[in-house]
């Protein structure tokens, strides 16, 4: 704890000279925690940051976990950027290339957060309180209709640490428990409480046809589901796909998260109860406003307790419109950026 | 050459080294050996006999521990002369004991060197760690003793067969073992290195060394062997002692008849000139080309030593590896390329069956088949009906034994191996037809029938080029011979004024004013 | 035929374990997604076989499905191509794909390991680069060019099962190769190329020719099954879209009884091998099994299964030896 | 040797373009990490060879890789074993699982391929289904272990650079390994198996055993690596870690001089293979491309520096050949 105290003031220590001697024309990057569409969108906000706000900006996404994302770190570093916004893959094991960052450039965090690291700050939201979001959202729609019931959920993968708070927030927001983020229910067993079974967790390692066959089957072994949430984006675009294929539309509810164009469509439609949207495009937008005001040696947009809120959003099907149209425009702006 | 006497001493007087009782093996489907019994001693040559499948090879591979025998047993002497039972189950037991075997099918490491290969498995070491000078000076000094000049560094893979053949016996002669078993050793052997290994037979066994050979070579047999035994579809069919025998008493032993050798006929002298090749160079090493025209109905013989160059300009004509120059058939040029020639009905047998000709994984049928399925296709669909009749037939008239199409070609023995590639290309009649050491490994009967077969395909107007190592084979079957000497064709020799000594001289470069010592010293 | 029948034990013990223990395992519905399941991957592992049958290998399948995929939605919705460019241009795209690894393995003797496993890394960089890392969808369009994976047949007389349309691409190529191969001259001389290519060269067989087609053919149809991948699934992420799939292929094709040293193929066996792939993931599912031991599960029974194919083989042909000798 | 030139040449040409075109290329500190990494990747190559040489393929270093990285941090954190318990434990584990697989191929004679594939989803099924797919790291406890990939030697009279630890095991393995190929009976024995297994057999030497402890020292190589990977990211995901590292290390060892077909090897070859991965990932970020083009611009590059390699070397011999021809 003390080194990382130690680095902090050395990175505003830093920052502090920059007040005199601001950067010239300051180099910035992102990097994300995988390759996926949120991330295009986030990459979007950060180019157009760095073309508003002038200043060069590398975004990097690592496809091979942990290890890839390390070397991309070290190599940023190597090349001397000013500033990195990261979102970590794994917080607590990162400490060391987290530290690296911080003792040669600047280091914030975005979208998972580390508290325990040398970060100056943290731009995101709590996936938590997004999975809650999504949980309550389920549990209106299906108490709308008879309540309860059998309830399956479909996640990329458990080990990152974003997935898994999020994963327990929809638990407890379905189940209606009082919030606490430190709970944690194992994915192997079934949970039977307030009126619905939780039947499972299913995982794909991010292959998407695994990723579809697993719903379909999971449809087979529970031809009763009465529910069933996506909570990455591609999971709930397939299950989407899925329910229009096996002509269960109506006849499983679906809670989604994420911005899916599929599930958009299924929301106007009205067969999706809703989704949960995150700003990426915000986190790629502010990280990078963020990073080149500390190479002016300006630090008064971080508040006291490090964290920037970007919230999530609940789209249903009264504000489905509007956000799509928005979202459009802004990937096509990323789009033009490159 | 040929003359120097080798005496045989009284062989019974001396010791057994090795004895086997009643041993047979079997095969899914055949019995490739039943109830062979044999003795053999220290300081004597034994020639084994037989027509091909008789169980020669299997016999060998037992007595040298790669085979087990399903039922008898052998026994070899320990170092006081007392014959002891082994359950030979390994090679390296046999090894222990003291054989040493070269097979039939050559089998080196491409990647090694030859000094490398010949030490293989037993190199000279210190804790472990090769002794690398060691193993190249006393290599060498066996290539020197089969009369192979050859660097010991030279990688096996760019050898060529009859010098693996070489190498090969160079390895089993430096385990100087008191058992040494050679599997058809001069097949693919010229008159030269025969003659050379013959001697290098005597002195060991005048040092008390027991050898046991196979060959399909009566001349070289009668010439060393003190004992014959003669098998016959796995059986032995009788065991003749030096003075006891002579060709035709083996040959009834081992076919149960006489054998009708085919009579030699002239070429119509006014016939086309089939195939023509002129300026031949191929881009390997020769800069001087090769010209030379075959008749309808023409064989003509390559002769020469090892490394003249005959399977070099075979396979040139056949469109296989770069070279340049010109091949007509019926005056027109023949485009690159051997699926090219092939189309046109120019025909090789390459004299490495194994990595060449066949497909030792596939059946009998597949192999021969290959060439004639696309001949007879219609939409360049198989006739599958076709097929199996062509095959039965060619399966007949090659005497392939055991007659079973559906055999995989890997379980055949040598000579039948050999006789389904050349079933191949008799099959699509081709206009030319190039064959290299088209008997090696064959059976005296079923060379004259393979004989037979090719005089019969030059009648119906092919033009033949064949080259053998056996000035015996050229002599029978050529109308004309060639003889090559150092990649060049030295000199031109009609069937009537050729003789073995006038071949010879032209071979070793007594032909030409240039006087190169020849490839293989004494 | 012979080489198929371990497959088909394989996968009909797991199908009557599925069966017995899978939870509506035998319903139409779950048959029917396993049959989409099979012809899709089956068009994959056909391909290649035809690699594996020259002796070669081809780890760049899963690539150019990726590939293939990505650019059917890119060209149709982000290039409004008519369908009626975009298939024939994909197509083309993937024989191209294999022609050129045909021709740096024929011409070049390059060794088909290294040039597929550029390939492999090449072609998904191309699509990520292509697309900017962007999910690429249909976005609820062409719904009738997606028929060509999602439409389903009423088979007369049987109720409750649907067959999927993939099927037929499949039966059509199953069948197409299977001729060839036992058929044809080329597939004879290219069985023949795998077993021995030296032989095959001197014998006259213009092998570079052949073998090349090969790989143009195996890439043709790793861009097809790719092309039906994505209507099937309708939209996918160009960084993981068909990541491993050449593995599955490849142990579907030597499961089924293709040797990687070449010369061998059992069509029947590569669609079992298929089948078992797809039968097993599912039965994870629907027996209950955590979907973290799925790897576990398939490695294991796949080993278990061709271990002991080889130990009844081997039983059977010492059997055999045994009775040949007593009849004599 | 001469088989590692091109390989050579290849690496010399990316870095001589990585220091024009890269930022700060040429730094102690770029510098050191390359050798960090090429160490590491080094060290999983050389086992691939290991097992190449005998003609076979090793499809599970990556899942070895992940089972034995994961299982270190398992036992030490989450069972508080310690350290002198756990290291011996994991590489005695990965020797194991060599053994296993060299068994199964040189007793069942079961297809290397078929058999390291069905490892391939085993292992990484194991280590996702005993971790429960969580994140396994050391929680920056167990420092002085993980020195053995952390750690950094000053070099006397070097400046700004400072040599990792991981060379020092690296360089070991590659010295111990190349005389063993070279100078033993046994290495001997290994390249004549590797090209022509019966000839071996038939010189009496003990080829089933030489080709399962070949097995075994690739997963030992694997599992030790796999150790200190972790040891130098601290922390790893069952369900990702050592993806795709069966291809690297193979890469390597191909690019490297091995010919797939067995026979042949040379170290110093393998580490410039597995060096020339490594700086070209680096170049392309230090050159300023984007990650999406990684995955394309190592795919064309090696696919031109083979090509490249292989037109030089029939150059060389047909003018080698036709100097020959002129001397006669
Ligand atoms: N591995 C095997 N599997 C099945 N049958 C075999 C096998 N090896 C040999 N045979 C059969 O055993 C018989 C004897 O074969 P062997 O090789 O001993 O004959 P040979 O006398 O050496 O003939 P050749 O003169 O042609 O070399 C043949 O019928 C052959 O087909
Ligand atoms: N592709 C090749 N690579 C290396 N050397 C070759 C090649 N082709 C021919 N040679 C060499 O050319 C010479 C001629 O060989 P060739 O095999 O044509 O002679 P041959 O008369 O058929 O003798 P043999 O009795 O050995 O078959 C030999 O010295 C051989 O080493
Ligand atoms: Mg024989
Ligand atoms: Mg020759």
């Amino acid at each position: 704890q003390d080194g990382t105290a130690k680095l902090v003031a050395a990175q505003k220590a830093r920052i502090e000279a920059y007040k005199a001697k601001p950067e010239a024309k300051p180099h910035v990057a992102f990097v994300s925690n995988g390759v996926a569409d949120f991330w295009t969108i986030a990459k979007a906000g950060a180019i157009a940051a760095g073309k508003q706000l002038g200043c060069d900006v590398t975004v990097e996404f690592p496809g091979g976990g942990l290890g890839d994302q390390k070397r991309m770190l070290e190599d940023l570093v190597i090349k001397g950027i000013d500033g990195i916004s990261v979102s970590p893959i794994d917080p607590a094991n990162q400490v060391e290339v987290m530290n690296l960052v911080a003792e040669k450039s600047i280091l914030i965090t975005n979208d998972s957060d580390a508290p325990k690291a040398p970060r100056l700050c943290y731009i995101g939201m709590d996936n938590y309180e997004a999975g809650l979001m999504c949980g309550k959202l389920a549990r209106e729609g299906t108490k709308n209709g008879a309540g309860g019931g059998k309830v399956a959920i479909f996640i990329g993968r458990l080990e990152q640490d974003n997935a898994k708070r999020r994963r327990q927030g929809f638990i407890d927001g379905l189940l209606g428990r009082t919030p606490d983020p430190t709970r944690y229910d194992e994915p192997a067993t079934v949970i039977n409480e307030a009126g619905y079974t939780i039947v499972g967790t299913w995982t794909d390692s991010f292959d998407r046809a695994k990723a579809k066959a697993n719903i379909e089957d999971v449809l087979i072994k529970h031809p009763d589901l009465a529910l069933m949430t996506g909570l990455f984006e591609y999971n709930s675009t397939l299950a989407v796909e899925v329910l229009r294929q096996t002509g269960k539309i109506g006849k499983v509810q679906l809670a989604a998260f994420d911005e899916g164009a599929d599930v958009i469509a299924g929301i106007k439609e009205g067969f999706v109860l809703g989704t949960v949207v995150q700003d990426p495009y915000g986190y790629g937008f502010e990280s990078v406003r963020v990073l080149l005001a500390f190479t002016k040696g300006d630090m008064s947009m971080v508040p006291e307790n490090g964290v920037i809120n970007i919230p999530a959003k609940v789209i249903k099907k009264d504000n489905a419109e509007a956000f799509w149209k928005d979202l459009k425009a802004k990937i096509k702006a990323g789009k033009d950026a490159k | 050459m040929m003359s120097r006497p080798m005496q045989p001493e009284r062989s019974d007087q001396r010791p057994v080294v090795l004895s086997v009782r009643g041993v047979g093996r079997r095969y899914a489907g055949v019995v490739a050996l039943a109830g062979v019994d044999l003795e053999i001693r220290g300081g004597e040559v034994l020639a084994i006999v037989g027509e091909n499948g008789a169980g020669k090879s299997t016999l060998l591979k037992i007595l040298s521990g790669v085979v087990q025998p399903s039922e008898g047993s052998v026994a070899v002497a320990d170092a006081s002369g007392a014959l002891r039972e082994l359950a030979l189950d390994g090679v390296r037991e046999a090894t222990d004991a003291g054989i040493a075997l070269v097979h039939q099918e050559l089998n080196l490491a491409e990647n090694l060197d030859v000094a490398g290969a010949i030490y293989l498995g037993r190199e000279p070491s210190r804790f472990g760690f090769l002794d690398r000078a060691r193993m190249r000076a006393e290599s060498a000094r066996w290539l020197a003793r089969v009369g192979l000049d050859l660097d010991p560094g030279t990688l096996c893979g760019t050898l060529r067969i009859a010098q693996r053949q070489l190498v090969e016996i160079a390895k089993a002669l430096s385990t100087e073992s008191r058992i040494l078993i050679l599997d058809e050793p001069t097949s693919s052997l010229t008159t030269r290195e025969t003659e050379r290994l013959l001697e290098i037979m005597d002195e060991l066994r005048r040092a008390g060394v027991a050898v046991v050979f196979v060959s399909h070579h009566l001349d070289e047999v009668m010439k060393i062997a003190d004992r014959v035994v003669v098998l016959r579809d796995g059986r032995k069919t009788g065991e003749l002692a030096r003075g006891e025998y002579d060709r035709a008493a083996i040959e009834r032993l081992m076919v149960g008849r006489d054998i009708a050798r085919a009579e030699r006929r002239a070429v119509a002298a006014d016939a086309a000139t089939r195939l023509e090749v002129h300026g031949l160079v191929t881009t390997h090493r020769r800069r001087v080309p090769a010209s030379l025209a075959v008749r309808a109905g023409e064989i003509v013989g390559l002769a020469g030593l090892v490394g003249a160059g005959r399977t070099e300009l075979l396979e040139a004509i056949a469109g296989l590896g770069a070279s340049s120059g010109i091949v007509r058939l019926d005056g027109r040029a023949l485009p690159a390329g051997a699926s090219a020639r092939v189309r046109a009905g120019v025909a090789l047998v390459p004299e490495d069956r194994a990595r060449n000709g066949l497909f030792l994984e596939d059946s009998v049928a597949t192999n021969m088949s290959l060439a004639w399925i696309d001949r007879s296709s219609r939409a360049r669909l198989v006739d599958a009906r076709g097929e199996r009749g062509m095959v039965e037939r060619m399966v007949g008239r090659m005497q392939l034994r055991p007659a079973q199409p559906s055999r995989r070609v890997q379980t055949l023995s040598g000579g039948n191996q050999q006789k389904s590639v050349i079933g191949r290309w008799l099959a699509i009649h081709p206009a030319v037809l190039l064959l290299d050491e088209p008997t090696r490994g064959v059976d005296v009967g079923a060379r004259a029938e393979i004989h037979a077969e090719v005089r019969r395909l030059a009648e119906q107007g092919s033009a033949v080029v064949f080259a053998s190592s056996e000035l015996e084979e050229v002599l029978m079957l050529a109308d004309r011979i060639l003889v090559m000497y150092e990649g060049v064709i030295a000199g031109e020799l009609s069937a009537h004024e050729a003789t073995e000594i006038a071949i010879m001289q032209l071979a070793t470069g007594g032909g030409t004013p240039r006087a190169h010592p020849p490839t293989a010293q004494p | 035929m012979k080489k198929a029948l371990g497959i088909i034990a394989i996968f009909l013990a797991i199908f009557v374990f599925a069966s017995l223990y899978g939870e509506n395992f035998l319903t139409g519905i779950n048959l029917m997604q396993l049959t989409q399941r099979t012809a899709l991957y089956a068009i994959l592992a056909l391909g290649a076989a035809l690699v594996i049958v020259t002796g070669g290998i081809d780890l760049s399948i899963g690539s150019v499905v990726c590939l293939a995929g990505i650019t059917t939605p890119w060209l149709l919705i982000e290039h409004e191509w008519s369908p009626w460019a975009v298939v024939p241009t994909v197509l083309a795209m993937s024989a191209g794909i294999g022609l050129f690894h045909g021709l740096l393995i024929t011409r070049l003797k390059l060794q088909p390991f290294l040039v597929t496993l550029c390939g492999l890394l090449l072609y998904r960089g191309i699509a990520r680069w292509m697309t900017g890392d962007q999910t690429q969808g249909f976005m609820g369009e062409h719904g009738d060019l997606r028929k060509l994976a999602t439409g389903r047949f009423e088979i007369p007389g049987v109720e409750n099962f649907l067959l999927p349309a993939t099927v037929i691409p499949a039966a059509i190529l199953a069948i197409v190769i299977g001729v060839f191969y036992s058929r044809t001259v080329w597939g004879r001389w290219l069985l023949a190329t795998g077993r021995n290519e030296s032989a095959a060269r001197y014998s006259g067989i213009p092998t570079a020719g052949l073998v090349t087609i090969s790989y143009v053919g195996c890439s043709l149809l790793a861009g097809f099954g790719g092309m039906l991948f994505i209507f099937d699934i309708s939209s996918a992420q160009p960084s993981d879209f068909g990541n491993f799939y050449e593995l599955y292929a490849i142990a579907a094709a030597v499961l089924g009884g293709c040797s990687l040293r070449g010369g061998e193929i059992s069509v029947i066996g590569v669609i079992f091998g298929a089948a078992t792939l797809q039968v097993l993931r599912t039965t994870i599912i629907l027996v209950g099994l955590s979907s973290q031991l799925e790897f576990a599960v398939i490695g294991a029974v796949l080993l278990l299964g061709v271990a002991a194919d080889e130990g009844v083989r081997r039983f059977l042909s010492r059997r055999l030896e045994r009775s040949a000798a007593a009849v004599r």
